[in-house]
């Protein structure tokens, strides 16, 4: 019985578990974190094992669909990048080989396929990011900082299939009326086109008038708005995960600025062998990029146990 | 309710179609044959659910087909050319083949049993017993709606039962008395809701005349034209099942790809392929639709 | 003209001496809406069964019923079976096909109808009960609620004269039973069918009913139109048991006076009879028992519940404290929750994160054994899951044994039970053959086997007659003076309002709102008692009946 | 104590004529208060008054009470909450974009806490049963629904009065039923004060505490329904007979003594008839249904499937339907039967995935507007989507330039007379009233004089007059033989004008034929007029007008 219902209710809602499950703003730091370090670590140790941390996390998270779709045009732009900067840049020293006269660096190519692991985990990142995230908990944060923005903005979301509703019905009317965009010369497509349109703001703009008096109607612009809050901050859960995330962050923030897990590539290359700082650090990314897996990995054990 | 594409025939067709399938793949070991349905199968099978899930489905039968491979051979010694002896026992290449040929008849089968349970769906096959026998179909109905009642009145009583002393005994047989007794208990209760289901039929007037029976579907000129095709194509079955027959020891059969053998095995695959086509055509129609609108 | 006419009945069941009906006589107008009331046992259901003759029982009948005029035996079964419409009590018990559309069509098909005209029914059915968004789904994916509107449909689309309800709505949540209840009204109205109900609810049927009868063990001792019904009663005995039943309004009224004009029924003319009463005194000079707060006996540190790992939550980091010895009500709609809630409770699901305290320990670290064995007892929502054994008594001897008394004590203590629950008749009945109030009792009976020292409810007054609430209600006020700690899951506001100690609104996966029961209600605008509605211009803080007319009476009436 | 109470209240828009006209009367707490009126009769205007926040700018004379205390003499927070305010069309007053959040969002504007919304919503949907709503998008729901989520978002206040502006004209009987069984509800268990304007008053007149009927500005007639009707018919009021549900109707023509009471709804009718036993003339024909066969065939729909997305259900199933020249069909059913998508199949917005419609024996969906033009013309469920231009008269020329039409500007005039309309012709569409705006579009519709006119819900929000209006000018089109298809929810209506008719369900044609025929033998989809003579002494009929001329000559004095 329960079975089956909750079954009927898995199919209307997307249930949050795991990482999902856990506070919005948690994840928003956590992905924050994560950009940040990417954009700054350009040791191509540290992006590497991001990339590899990330791509588990999208699979996981199974938006590894997606991720395929994207990474078929990440790949194209990386080798793009590869072969332009190899072989148009001419900075650096280390000579390769030499092809039809030209030098082919070491240099440019290292730095073409740095940017290229960057982008890659750039993307890895906000593809988990899209669809953990969803609309409404982005929102949700952004409107705890930007009250009225946030407020606009799911105005415009709950307008937005209206006036696609809208637009069809005049397009269906006027279409048996004989305008039509789909049909007759450009320029008379144009003009019906530009005719929709006016239809379709005199009509809305009636509308949100009556929608403006009832936002009226029921107080708004009184006075101090408070805000539903749907999802709940439990300092003993929540707070902790956060206070690590930072700390991690942190370290490795102050990692950077002592200079480490950066490699300069202009003018001369030299790869530095892996201290045990570096080591340190590499540890503390990873841990930070796995994150998700973790809870993920917590959750699962837990149920296996409950069974 | 699944009613798109394929599952839009009438169900008198589609159990037609079925039934046609499953002959033309038990009764021979025609290695053609069975690639083509094993193919059609999975086919139909994966445009029906996500990638992932025929993956895995795949990767278990493919556990299954090494198995059945190699076990058949073990106990099956018939053949000509020995490959080896395994504890004096002689492993022949014949029954080596025919064993992956029942691997694959196994998982063939399989899949399209899945692919059928998800076309005919309960209420199709009360529609077939209806036109057949009204009385039947209320009976199945009655069935149907039992068992569940019985599961759910069992799960609910054990667990009640545990907070009252169910736990206590350890001695096996205890329990498995106590057992006996829920399921007793169990299904006494879904009688007593049977009986007044029964009360409530009499009260509708069930059994007063010879019942009509209401239905939704429809039989439109493509079911005729599908029915009269699978008519076709089994008579062309039974025609040259002999050729079409398979033998594997004592030594294989050789296949012969005549002009009108090939043929044949193209019309017996047009069979295979029919829901997968139709349901291809329904993606693609969207495809074209979504751009559209 | 008369619809039905039943000349003084009597029936006696095949199997029983005793007479279920004796010398009824009544006859029922056409177009009226006449509702059936009386304790459980009392013979309604065997009425209504004589009137529909194809669930005639079998028995000795003798006496007559006319159908518009005529003998019921001498009409043909086919006119009788679509002219009269017979609704049952549960839901479930009554569909017979496993999907809307085929539970619609399975009369007609009986009925012998041809496809087309079965669709035009079905058709203009559907449309009227606004059912096509559910009219493709399967039975099991309906509501409660849901089930008992198709029942009907599937009744009305045989086009009844007269369609007769043995209290459809028992089983239901309150929303779903008024819901239904309007619906049978607009019904009334709109196509002025005879409706014959019996119904123990009868706070939402009596404003629609034309007239009332009540029957008690085996005849109709009062029948007349809703406003006077409450004077006949009174007039047999002052304190009949069944005046419970009325509504509040009604019941407001004769507590206040013995006046012997129409008396209110609707929520709304209460207020206006109450209205003319003063309100300087607000508060009852009660003695307010002192919520004593040690040690919580049972505790929820923040619950989160879900029935799989990909399964919505159910219980949402629920926290709440269970002091020793009070009634705790935990009050909520339908719907996924409660019951789970009760669960975790009972230690019967465990919570994926945060944890339940009982006696300062967590729930986990204790055995079964230590659990149910005099600690933790739960009354399911049906309480014939608890019954293995053929007849009661054998059940009751089974729980004492493995409690691990002698049999001496054993005895003793059954003893004790039945003399505390006065249930010595049914001891050597089949636990299934009893009556919905005498289970419930029997079943209490076999967990106070177990001496536990908290006991769960589910929805123990789901489907079950005033007189048996009155009867659980003291039964539970006894066991919590023995010290006992009772906990409670209903829909039932008045009976929460009467008894609890302590209210909690169950929504969304939290309880939210615990409050002592006067404040709870008060607080609340919509979901509150019918008492505290008419009264709440008045007396904020009333929200039982009794509290109503104390209050009335304290005030006395406003002269102007 | 009155609640409301209104004296010489009079009103005029800046630069207007006075809209209200000196206007009195008291509210009691508790009543259930009921306004009616012809549409633009200022019945909006009046209800506005009362809502501090919105109230129209315009000089006001007179004053009201609230409480005995001047409503500007109130603190604004304070009339937030004690007064709620439903408005027409449940989809303009919806803000945010989930059901959730767009209940709260008075609450959150009026600073409650968290916990504070919680507890009010769980309290509520308790009350209603509407946990499965709560976690939608708005979108998601139907109209029925989204109007009682606007009530709820009202209700959470805690209001005292609540005051609702044709709440019910937008949607359909079974969610408008629905809607004010659940109004009655509130006033019964809550004694809440109930201000409502309605059109539809058939449900309301059993349940109203007092009526006011409204005209010209002034308040006509006032009092409890019934002695309402009884002044309407001394009056002899035309406006306002046509309010009176029809059973009323006929028991005031036809009774001789008003002494017994008057019978407001189904079942008192029933009762009422049954004293009658007076015998009738045998009932005349039904309207002729004209020969199918010798006419040529307009539209032709053969089984056509449709749907949505691909895993949704089929909206059309099956579908096979013929229109020939000089038909007029009306399409009835409940809700998602898919009335309005076999409009757009019609006038070929969508192309159905099997089965084929086609216009004079060419597929609809591959016409390009300008031949569909010329064939058939489409009065959309709102009039805006009609109006392409700043004013009514310029639409109309364009139409007369596009179908090269002689002799326009007579043509012009002549419909406008038709349609007395000549007084909007140089205003925005925008301004006219809802009933002024459908009668224009029409009359720019017949203008192109098409052979083929398609209505998706023609009369829904129209006031009773209109309605008569309306009706009587779709039969004298229906006599010049054009063809009308309408798709509707009013089965009274479409028992007045239609001469076939079809109920649709689940996207196939349950029943085809005349609408005696389709609504006669049906138990429940028909009239409430139909209901009252089934197996009563009078033979079925469908409107009361059948009544009148049936009524037997003794009976009448």
């Amino acid at each position: 019985m329960i079975q089956t219902s909750s079954n009927r209710i898995r199919r209307l809602i997307i249930i949050d578990t795991g990482f999902r499950g856990l506070h919005p703003l948690v994840q928003l730091i956590y992905y924050t974190c994560m950009a940040i370090l990417i954009m700054l670590y350009n040791h191509p140790y540290f992006l590497i094992i991001c990339c590899f941390v990330l791509i588990i996390v999208n699979i996981m998270l199974d938006s590894w669909v997606k991720l395929l779709k994207w990474m078929k045009s990440i790949l194209f732009l990386g080798g793009g990048i590869i072969l332009l900067n190899t072989f148009l840049v001419t900075k650096g020293e280390t000579v390769l080989w030499i092809i039809g006269g030209r030098a082919i660096m070491l240099e440019p190519l290292l730095f073409s396929f740095i940017t290229m692991l960057m982008l890659m985990a750039i993307l890895l990142l906000f593809v988990a990011f899209n669809n953990t995230l969803n609309g409404q908990k982005f929102l949700y944060i952004f409107s705890s900082f930007f009250q009225r923005t946030a407020f606009f903005t799911m105005l415009a979301m709950r307008f937005v299939p209206l006036l696609k509703m809208r637009l069809h019905e005049i397009s269906d009317v006027q279409r048996v009326k004989g305008l039509s965009i789909s049909h007759g010369s450009i320029k008379e497509r144009a003009q019906s086109g530009m005719l929709f349109l006016q239809v379709l703001l005199t009509w809305s703009l009636t509308d949100a008038i009556d929608t403006a008096d009832a936002m009226k109607a029921r107080g708004y612009g009184t006075g101090e708005i408070s805000k539903y809050k749907p999802y709940r901050f439990i300092w003993k859960h929540e707070g902790i995960i956060i206070g690590t995330i930072v700390s991690l962050f942190g370290i490795c923030i102050v990692g950077l600025l002592l200079g480490y897990g950066r490699l300069e590539i202009y003018p001369k290359y030299n790869m530095p062998p892996l201290t045990l700082v570096d080591a340190l650090l590499l540890f503390c990314i990873t841990i930070i990029s796995a994150f998700p897996l973790i809870i993920e990995g917590r959750e699962a054990l837990k149920w296996h146990y409950l069974k | 309710m699944y009613l798109k594409g394929f599952a839009m025939f009438h169900p008198m067709v589609l159990f037609f179609y079925f039934l046609l399938v499953f002959v033309i793949l038990l009764s021979t070991l025609n290695p053609v044959l069975l690639g083509v349905f094993f193919v059609s199968g999975v086919m139909l099978f994966s445009l029906l659910h996500t990638f992932r899930k025929t993956l895995s489905e795949l990767f278990f039968y493919l556990f299954v087909w090494l198995l059945v491979t190699l076990a058949i051979p073990l106990f099956h010694h018939n053949g000509m050319t020995i490959l080896f002896f395994l504890n004096d026992n002689p492993m022949t290449l014949e029954s080596m083949f025919l064993g992956m040929a029942i691997g694959f008849l196994i998982i063939s089968f399989a899949f399209w049993c899945k692919n059928y349970s998800l076309y005919i769906t309960s209420d199709k096959i009360l529609y077939l017993l209806g036109t057949i026998q009204p009385q039947l179909a209320i009976w199945y109905t009655l069935l149907l709606r039992f068992i569940p009642q019985c599961k759910r009145n069992f799960r609910d009583i054990q667990s009640t039962q545990k907070t009252v002393g169910f736990y206590a005994t350890s001695s096996l047989f205890e329990r498995l008395f106590g057992f006996v007794k829920i399921i007793k208990v169990a299904f006494l209760l879904s009688v007593e809701q049977t009986f007044s289901q029964i009360d409530s039929m009499k009260a509708r007037g069930y059994g007063l005349q010879k019942r009509t029976h209401f239905s939704i579907y429809k039989f439109y000129i493509w079911d005729c034209v599908c029915l009269v095709w699978l008519i076709v194509i089994g008579i062309l079955f039974l025609l040259n099942f002999k050729e079409l027959d398979f033998y594997y020891e004592p030594s294989l059969k050789a296949l012969t790809l005549t002009k009108e053998m090939s043929l044949l095995y193209g019309i017996l695959l047009s069979i295979g392929l029919l829901p997968a086509m139709i349901e291809i055509k329904e993606l693609v129609k969207w495809k074209f639709l979504k751009s559209k609108m | 003209m008369e619809i039905f006419k039943v000349e003084n009945v009597n029936f006696t069941f095949a199997e029983s001496s005793k007479r279920a009906l004796n010398a009824v006589s009544f006859t029922i107008q056409q177009g009226s809406f006449a509702v059936l009331f009386g304790a459980s046992g009392s013979g309604k259901t065997t009425l209504l069964q004589l009137l529909k003759r194809e669930l005639t029982p079998n028995g000795k009948r003798d006496g007559e019923i006319f159908y518009k005029g005529e003998l019921l035996e001498d009409i043909d079964a086919k006119t009788l079976v679509s002219e009269i419409g017979f609704v049952m009590q549960k839901p479930d018990d009554q569909i017979v096909m496993d999907t809307v559309w085929h539970e619609l069509a399975f009369g007609l098909e009986n009925m012998g109808l041809s496809n087309a005209q079965i669709r035009k029914k079905i058709a203009e059915m559907t449309s009227y009960f606004g059912m096509g968004d559910w009219f493709h789904k399967k039975i099991s994916e309906l509501s409660g609620g849901q089930k008992q509107l198709l029942n009907l449909a599937s009744i009305l689309i045989m086009q009844p004269k007269v369609l007769i309800l043995d209290e459809p709505t028992s089983q239901l949540d309150p929303i779903a039973a008024t819901e239904f209840m309007q619906t049978l009204h607009r019904l009334h109205e709109d196509t002025g069918v005879t409706i014959i109900l019996v119904e123990h609810r009868l706070e939402d049927v009596f404003q629609f009913a034309s007239d009332i009868m009540l029957i008690e063990n085996g005849s109709i001792i009062a029948q007349g139109s809703p406003r006077i019904i409450g004077q006949i009663v009174k007039k047999i005995n002052e304190h009949h048991i069944m005046l419970e039943a009325l509504p509040t309004a009604t019941r407001i009224y004769y507590g206040l006076s013995t006046f012997t004009n129409e008396s209110p029924i609707t929520i709304r003319e209460g207020m206006e009879f109450i209205g003319n009463y003063k309100n300087e005194i607000q508060e009852l000079p009660r003695n307010i028992i002192e919520q004593k707060i040690d040690k919580p006996i049972l505790a929820m540190k923040d619950c989160w519940f879900r029935y799989g790992r990909d399964f919505p939550d159910i219980v949402k980091g629920v926290s709440l404290k269970i002091q020793k010895g009070e009634i705790f009500c935990i009050l909520g709609g339908n719907g996924a929750g409660k019951t789970t809630l009760l669960k975790l409770l009972a230690g019967q699901c465990k919570p994926y994160k945060g944890y339940v305290l009982l006696h300062d320990k967590k729930m986990k670290k204790y055995s079964m054994e230590q659990l149910y064995k005099k600690n933790i007892a739960l009354l399911p929502q049906n309480p014939k899951t608890l019954f293995l054994q053929s007849t009661i008594r054998e059940d009751y001897e089974v729980t004492a044994k493995l409690i691990g008394f002698d049999k001496m004590e054993a005895s003793l203590q059954i003893e004790r039970v039945m003399k505390m629950l006065h249930i010595e008749s049914l001891m050597d009945m089949h636990p299934h053959s009893v009556s919905g109030g005498e289970l419930q009792k029997i079943a209490i009976g076999k967990l106070l086997l177990l001496q536990p020292k908290i006991l769960l409810l589910d929805e123990p007054t789901k489907g079950i007659d005033v007189f048996a609430k009155k009867q659980l209600q003291q039964l539970l006020q006894q066991l919590r003076a023995q010290g006992m700690t009772i906990i409670i899951v209903t829909h039932d506001m008045d009976f929460a309002a009467e008894i609890a100690d302590c209210c909690g609104l169950y929504f969304d996966g939290e309880v939210l709102a615990i409050d002592v029961p006067k404040s709870f209600f008060a607080q609340n605008n919509y979901y509150t008692t019918a008492a505290n509605k008419i009264a709440r211009q008045l007396y904020p803080n009333a929200v039982t009946c009794e509290d109503v007319i104390e209050l009335c009476i304290a005030n006395g009436l406003d002269k102007k | 104590m009155a609640l409301f109470k209104v004296n010489q209240l009079s009103f005029c828009y800046p630069g207007e004529q006075p809209l209200l006209k000196d206007i009195s009367f008291t509210i009691e707490e508790g009543d259930f208060v009921v306004l009616c009126g012809p549409s633009g009769c200022g019945k909006s205007t009046l209800l506005r008054l009362f809502i501090q926040p919105i109230a129209p700018i315009g000089e006001l004379t007179g004053d009201i009470y609230y409480k005995g205390q001047e409503l500007s003499q109130w603190e604004s927070r304070t009339l937030l909450e004690e007064i709620g305010f439903v408005m027409q069309n449940p989809d303009n007053q919806i803000v945010m974009d989930e059901v959730m959040k767009e209940i709260v969002f008075a609450l959150e504007n009026l600073g409650y806490s968290t916990f504070e919304m919680r507890k009010r919503v769980a309290e509520m949907v308790h009350f209603f049963g509407i946990e499965h709503l709560l976690h939608k998008k708005v979108a998601e729901l139907s109209g029925g629904q989204k109007q009682i989520i606007n009530l709820l978002a009202v209700l959470l206040l805690k209001p005292r009065v609540l005051i609702l502006d044709e709440p019910t004209s937008q949607l359909d009987p079974i969610a408008a039923k629905e809607f004010l069984s659940i109004l009655a509800r509130l006033n019964e268990e809550f004694g809440m004060t109930i201000i409502i304007v309605e059109h539809r008053l058939e449900e309301l007149f059993a349940v109203a505490d007092q009526i006011l009927m409204m005209d010209e500005g002034r308040i006509q007639i006032t009092g409890t329904s019934e002695m309402c009707i009884r002044q309407v018919y001394e009056q002899q009021n035309a406006i306002f007979k046509s309010y009176v549900p029809s059973i009323t109707k006929l028991f005031m023509e036809m009774e001789n003594d008003y002494s017994q009471c008057m019978p407001l709804s189904v079942k008192e009718g029933k009762r009422w008839l049954a004293t009658k036993n007076t015998s009738f003339i045998s009932k005349p024909m039904m309207k002729s249904v004209a020969k199918q066969t010798e006419k040529e065939l307009l539209i032709e729909m053969n089984d056509v499937y449709f749907q949505y997305e691909k895993k949704g259900r089929f909206v059309l199933k099956g579908l096979s339907l013929s229109v020939c020249k000089g038909d007029f069909l009306a399409i009835v059913g409940g809700n998602g039967c898919g009335k309005s998508t076999l409009l757009k199949a019609c006038i070929g917005s969508i192309r159905p995935q099997r089965g084929f419609v086609k216009l004079l024996g060419n597929h609809t969906y591959k016409l390009h507007s300008k031949e569909l033009s010329q064939q058939l013309a489409y009065l959309p469920q709102n009039p805006q989507a009609y109006f392409a231009h700043t004013t009514i008269e310029k639409e109309m020329q364009e139409i007369v330039k596009r179908h090269q039409i002689s002799n326009g500007t007579e043509r012009i005039e002549a419909i406008c007379k038709e349609f007395n309309i000549s007084h909007l012709l140089h205003r925005h569409p925008e301004d006219c009233s809802g009933g002024e705006m459908q009668r224009a579009a029409l009359a720019c519709i017949l203008l192109g004089n098409p052979q083929l006119i398609m209505m998706d819900e023609p009369t829904k929000g129209m006031d009773p007059i209109a309605k008569q209006q309306f009706a009587d000018l779709l039969q004298n089109l229906h006599l010049r033989n054009t063809t009308i298809i309408m798709v509707t929810h009013d089965i009274e209506f479409t028992a007045k004008v239609a001469n076939s008719c079809m109920i649709l369900f689940n996207g196939e044609v349950a029943v085809q034929g005349t609408p005696s025929e389709v609504f006669t033998g049906n138990y429940f989809y028909t009239t409430p007029f139909n209901r009252i003579t089934r197996n009563s002494c009078m033979p079925e009929m469908l409107t009361v007008e059948e009544a009148f001329d049936l009524w037997p000559a003794q009976v009448r004095f």
